[in-house]
């Protein structure tokens, strides 16, 4: 098992100097950080890193280990913060299918889990609990808010296109419920896919208003970079993960212009973004992703519950977690009954900034948005 | 379907096979003459990669970027081959599988070292750039034309190599015995480092030319290694033309099967269900395929007789 | 006149424009030597493969034991009792050579799927193992790894092997290739012991055991048997003389 | 005494007595790191079997420890939902019950073993390393585009499976149920190396043309190795993912593969304990190394690099010395 450690640099004096206090809470940061998709478990954990490290919170111990995107790695990652490290509180991880992996059996177990990412559907209905809570989305929600601006933007029809595994086919499904358009086709595509073209000729040959795409990380890139040389004239929409600060500086001019929703976008105007955004750059020297806001507010959202209650008393501690009394980075922000987020999802535009590819808001897409699998869950 | 869309998924499916041929040639050449099998030939094919991505945004140049891809892979082949490759020729199978494995990790981890968690960019040349009307009317990314044409050029190249020049007289001779083209007076040992070089420098090209229109990361070399393998089981080992005939196959079934077969499942079955059963059933194709060879030719379509 | 128990009738085989076996007739009857002799390259190796299934011929016909087995592989031949030695060694060599023998005995008795049985805890099979390596002079060298053993100690292995089999006819291939003066009238001793347990296939260089052992010799050159007989006739055979035993006829 | 018995006897007892002693002081990770050196050591012991006795190696081992996963996952989801897995020809139900999940595990990678190795057994060398590869791939893909059972997202299963008169929640009850079946593969490895078939399966891998002389098919005594060294390896994926409580395509994936087959090179190829030694040292190096960097799989590289250049007897190789004959 990955050990990976890294003890906040100066926290760790500093809660000796101070003593033992009352208020100590230990976390478990377990997230891939290594090969494929690294790039997201970094900027979680930079994220989450930089907003302890800015409220000096000394009284915080965090573990970090890679699980390597292998969820049975993730699963040894967690028996080992959960029996031999005892930690409290359990955030990190990146991909759904560990999130499903990890998340029941740890809240089982008593302990607290905060997503900074990932929302599948099974946590948010039937599947909820008491002590998950999600600060970043439900999987559907960006897809939902896709379908919304596709209404908006007069799109009649639509050809959509999603890798073929669960969030792929959860994804056009949020896109669906929301698109009030016809589909003129459904493509699957084999996850981990590098080459487009195929997809490309159907899209053409669909003679579709617009196509919608969800294709996470690497195969974003390449296909982003394909449909640009195939000179198609049929506008694309994404959700925002297919236009992250983590790909768009590799993706270059061929994501110009397009239309994605997120519920974060780094020129989003709050006082408490404009801080992150700018303490993020001073410290890693790029732009923060929406992964990094997320990690960020998960850091904040625990701060806000330590400074009312104490981990060691679970129910006050989650009443604590619940009220989520903090300054969100993406604005307004309240948990619903499943302990999900209620937010705002923006329409975001694709451009250069300062020699920086980025995103900007165009606009609202969907308000106080919430999911629909809250009605399945008891709490 | 229209014939249009068709025409365009065959030159999808070439464009596709003659990339996987540049990958296949090398893992072939270094079976066929060294009798040696190499896992870290994807590594190569990263190495490329990220040679010509960083090399192209040092100066703007794909041509520079491409150029670098062909002498970092082959450089990084040359230096494998004589640290580690060389002590494996008289091993069996099983020490050059782990030992190749081994470079997979160490190349995949240093490569994350030196560039980071990110992917690169790396974009097709202005020239190159845009889609060209075909006769026919049919729409087709320059680009893709152009990896084709390279494709078909190195083909030609490499078939002209081993027929027709001194170190193809070599390669072939060291394919039928070792001990008698070191009797010749050759340096068995630069040969084989030659011979490799070569092998990885087409890998290094393959990722550089791919490289351009996807993503350039860490871990891009273990799938299409994977698809080369099963190239060459088709084709036969050791054969350029088995590797030729092979590629192409792959890249026919694998892209018409990814179109064709969801289209032919809603014919019978409703839509959401036909596409990801279809789509399923798609990504095994080629394996089928490889099973079927497997059974009727075990030595591949062109491969000698066992 | 008896059956003869290997028979093998207008074999041919070829190799492009290189035939290497042209309408071979042969037989081999009960408790005889018949020996095949014939200069490098005349087709001895090609004609022992596939009479012993490891090649298909071309045309012709192979019967062993009344019955057509052309079309029967190497397995099938040794489990009706062809038992071979090969022109070079080959025995398994991380073996002892009790090892051997038994993995040759647990061959004719069909006994390899036996999972959970220790192998060399069967009284029985060890006891007839060590018998058939006691024929042919291993008995003290049981525990010693094939790989270890002398040249002429693996040709003595390969006989043991053979003999385990309890076979109806041996296939021997060069027994005497590469070993002494002392080594070979060992050897031939043994084979002459053995023809009484089955009739004896020998293709062999050494002239000297030749005709001391054979019956009979068939001549094989080009491709083509080009005499068959008792020792005297083939050594009067003019053909022969001049075909293969050349200049140093004057000499035998 | 030979020494690799004393090894072997020695590493026996310290699998067994360390998580003992972990759980007298609670120290309940190690047992749980303990048990899960049982599991990939069984998994192990199988591809050895193949690898080792038989030279057959194989690169796809990971479609057994998948399958034998696979085999948990989807009968305990079926139990969870109480809707059989198939009415015909008979009502087939899931279960929670250990033993029949490991029954139905065995089976279905030792089919799987059959099918891939009459399809790949007549290769040899590269082509069976690269058929065997591919054809493990093949699975991982069929998985992953399987919406049914997961696809990419795996199954997780939120309460561990029963074994009758124990408590499969009870880390060390766990512990002891592995340690228990991978006595019982050692076991049968053991008796299978001397046995008639296991004499037969080494000398195919030294001469077959000379087991084929003597009236025995290599081909068939491959196959049937192949097919017990896929069960062996199935059962231990059913294994894992009870302890894992959590199945996933990756499972499937050829890195799977590397990482069995690595155990066995770290272990010492062909040798009883091997596989014990092999994911021990494993199991360790993770702990070690992931603590010195971000970039550990680069050394772990490194130190495989290493073993198999210069020190291929692997571990129990350089600590037994030579292999000697078997008496």
């Amino acid at each position: 098992m990955t050990v990976l450690r890294s003890l906040l640099a100066g926290t760790c004096a500093l809660a000796l100097a101070a003593g033992a206090q009352a208020s100590d809470l230990k976390v478990g940061f377990l997230s891939t950080l290594s090969g494929g998709g690294a790039g997201l478990g970094v900027d979680i954990r930079d994220g989450f890193l930089l907003a302890l490290g800015e409220a000096g919170a000394d009284d915080v111990e965090v573990v970090v280990e890679d699980t390597q995107r292998k969820p049975e790695v993730a699963v040894q990652v967690a028996d080992e913060f959960i029996q031999r490290e005892e930690v409290d509180v359990l955030t990190g991880i990146v991909f759904s299918n560990i999130a499903l992996a990890v998340v029941p059996s740890a809240v089982n177990q008593g302990k607290f889990y905060i997503s900074p990412n990932a929302g599948p559907s099974q946590l948010a209905g039937r599947g909820c609990h008491e002590n998950y809570f999600n600060v970043a989305w439900q999987n559907d929600a960006m897809h939902e808010a896709a379908g919304a601006h596709a209404n908006d933007a007069g799109y009649e029809s639509a050809f959509i296109m999603a890798p073929n595994y669960p969030a792929g086919q959860d994804g056009l499904t949020g896109f669906k419920r929301f698109y009030e358009g016809e589909v003129v086709s459904e493509v699957y595509t084999r996850l981990g896919q590098t080459d487009y073209a195929a997809e490309i000729a159907q899209i053409r040959a669909s003679d579709a208003d617009v196509a919608y795409f969800f294709l996470p990380g690497g195969m974003g890139i390449s296909f982003l970079k394909q449909y640009a040389d195939a000179g198609v004239d049929i506008p694309l929409i994404g959700p925002g993960f297919s236009f992250d600060q983590t790909i768009l500086p590799a993706v270059g001019d061929a994501a110009a212009g397009v239309r994605n929703t997120s519920e974060w976008s780094p020129d989003l105007d709050t006082a408490a973004n404009a801080a992150f955004v700018e303490s993020f750059r001073a410290a890693y020297d790029r732009t923060p992703s929406m992964y990094a806001a997320q990690g960020y507010d998960a850091a904040q959202l625990l701060l806000s519950a330590m400074e009312t209650a104490d981990v060691s008393d679970a129910d006050a501690f989650r009443e604590a977690l619940r009220a989520a009394e903090f300054e969100s980075v993406r604005g307004a922000f309240r948990f619903a009954a499943n302990q999900h987020p209620i937010q705002d999802i923006y329409v975001r535009e694709v451009v250069e900034r300062d020699g920086v590819w980025t995103n900007v808001v165009v606009g609202p897409s969907l308000q106080d948005h919430s999911d629909v699998y809250g009605a399945d869950c008891d709490l | 379907m229209t014939t249009i869309l068709f025409i365009e998924q065959v030159l999808n499916g070439l464009q596709f096979g003659v990339m996987l041929f540049l990958m296949a040639a090398g893992l072939t050449l270094v079976f066929g003459v060294m009798g040696l099998i190499n896992l870290a030939h994807g590594a190569l094919y990263m190495v490329g990669a990220f040679a010509a991505a960083s090399v192209a945004a040092a100066t703007g140049s794909f041509l520079l970027g491409l150029i670098a891809s062909l002498a970092a892979a082959a450089m990084a082949g040359a230096i494998v081959e004589i640290v580690v490759i060389r002590r494996l020729y008289r091993r069996d199978h099983l020490d050059q599988v782990l030992a190749t494995f081994a470079l997979i990790l160490i190349f995949s981890e240093g490569t994350r070292w030196l560039f980071g968690s990110f992917p690169l960019y790396l974009d097709i040349p202005e020239a190159l750039s845009g889609p060209v009307t075909l006769p026919g009317g049919i729409d087709y990314p320059l680009y893709r034309l152009f990896i084709i044409a390279v494709g078909l050029a190195v083909a030609g190249f490499l078939f002209w190599l081993i027929a027709r020049t001194r170190l193809g007289i070599r390669i072939r001779a060291g394919e039928a015995d070792r001990e008698m083209i070191a009797a010749l007076g050759v340096d068995i040992s630069k040969l084989y480092t030659l011979v490799f070089a070569l092998g990885a420098a087409l890998a290094g090209m393959a990722g550089a030319l791919v490289g351009a229109i996807q993503s350039v990361e860490v871990g891009m070399g273990e799938p299409v290694l994977i698809l080369a393998f099963v190239t060459i089981i088709i084709g036969g080992i050791g054969s350029i033309k088995g590797a030729f005939v092979g590629a192409l196959l792959v890249g026919l079934i694998d892209t018409l099967g990814r179109t064709l077969l969801p289209i032919a499942f809603g014919t019978v079955m409703e839509a959401s269900a036909a596409t990801t059963v279809g789509s399923a059933l798609a990504s095994m194709l080629i394996y089928i395929l490889m099973a079927g060879v497997l059974i009727a030719r075990p030595q591949g379509l062109f491969g000698a007789a066992a | 006149m008896t059956e003869p128990v290997l028979e093998i009738r207008k074999l041919s085989k070829s190799f492009g424009a290189l035939r290497a076996s042209r309408d071979i007739n042969l037989t081999l009857l009960p408790g005889e030597i018949h020996a095949l002799i014939g200069p490098n390259g005349a087709g001895k190796s090609t004609l022992i493969k596939q009479i012993a299934g490891n090649m298909a011929p071309d045309a012709g016909e192979i019967r062993f034991l009344g019955r057509d087995v052309t079309a029967l592989d190497t397995v099938g031949r040794a489990r009706m009792g062809l038992g071979r030695s090969f022109q070079i060694s080959s025995v398994i060599a991380e073996f002892t050579v009790l090892q051997n023998v038994v993995l040759a005995l647990q061959g004719a008795r069909g006994t390899s799927y036996h999972l959970f049985r220790a192998v060399l805890k069967d009284r029985e099979m060890t006891a007839t193992a060590r018998a058939a390596a006691g024929r042919v002079g291993l008995d003290d060298r049981l525990a010693v790894r094939a790989q270890d053993l002398s040249h002429g100690e693996r040709r003595k292995l390969e006989i043991a092997m053979a003999l385990a089999l309890a076979p109806r006819a041996f296939l021997l291939d060069e027994p005497m290739a590469g070993m002494g003066a002392e080594g070979a009238a060992e050897m031939t001793r043994l084979l002459d012991r053995l023809r009484h347990e089955a009739p004896i296939l020998l293709v062999e260089h050494d002239m000297d055991a030749v005709f001391s052992l054979a019956d009979r010799i068939s001549v094989l050159d080009y491709g083509e048997i080009i005499a068959s007989g008792t020792v005297e006739e083939i050594r009067a055979d003019p053909v022969v003389r001049r075909a293969y035993l050349g200049d140093d006829a004057e000499a035998i | 005494m030979r020494r690799e018995t004393i090894i072997n006897a020695g590493l026996a007892a310290g699998l067994l007595a360390i998580p003992l002693w972990a759980h007298v002081t609670g120290e309940i990770f190690t047992i749980t790191l303990a048990t899960r050196v049982a599991i990939l050591a069984l998994a192990a012991v199988g591809l050895n079997l193949a690898l080792g006795l038989g030279g057959l190696v194989s690169f796809g081992h990971a479609a057994y420890f998948g399958l034998g996963g696979y085999a948990m996952g989807i009968l305990a989801f079926h139990a969870q939902t109480y809707d059989p897995i198939f009415t015909w020809p008979f009502v087939f139900e899931g279960t929670k019950q250990m033993l029949v999940i490991w029954a139905v595990a065995l089976v279905a990678s030792g089919l799987a073993a059959a099918l891939i190795g009459m399809l790949t057994l007549h290769t040899s060398g590269a082509y069976f390393i690269m058929a065997t590869l591919a054809f493990g791939q093949m699975f991982y893909y069929l998985f992953v585009s399987w919406p049914k059972y997961g696809g990419e997202d795996g199954m997780a299963i939120y309460v561990r499976n029963d074994f009758p008169g124990l408590n499969t929640l009870d880390p060390i009850q766990l512990f002891v149920i592995c340690y228990a079946l991978l006595m019982a593969g050692l076991f049968v490895s053991w008796r299978i190396a001397r046995s008639p078939f296991g004499l037969a399966l080494q000398a195919a891998r030294q001469n077959a043309e000379r087991v084929e002389t003597v009236g025995i098919r290599p081909f068939r005594i491959r196959l049937a190795a192949f097919v017990i060294s896929g069960m062996i390896t199935g059962l231990a994926g059913a294994l894992m993912a009870d302890l894992n409580r959590f199945v996933g395509p990756t499972m499937f994936s050829w890195h799977t593969s590397g990482e069995i087959m690595v155990l066995v090179i770290l272990g010492g190829v062909a040798r009883l304990y091997g596989p014990v030694a092999g994911a021990a040292l494993f199991v360790l190096l993770e702990h070690w190394l992931g603590g010195v960097s971000d970039y550990w799989l680069a050394f772990v590289g490194a130190l495989l690099l290493l073993v198999v250049l210069f020190a291929r007897g692997g571990l129990i190789g350089s600590l037994a010395g030579r292999e000697v004959a078997h008496d």
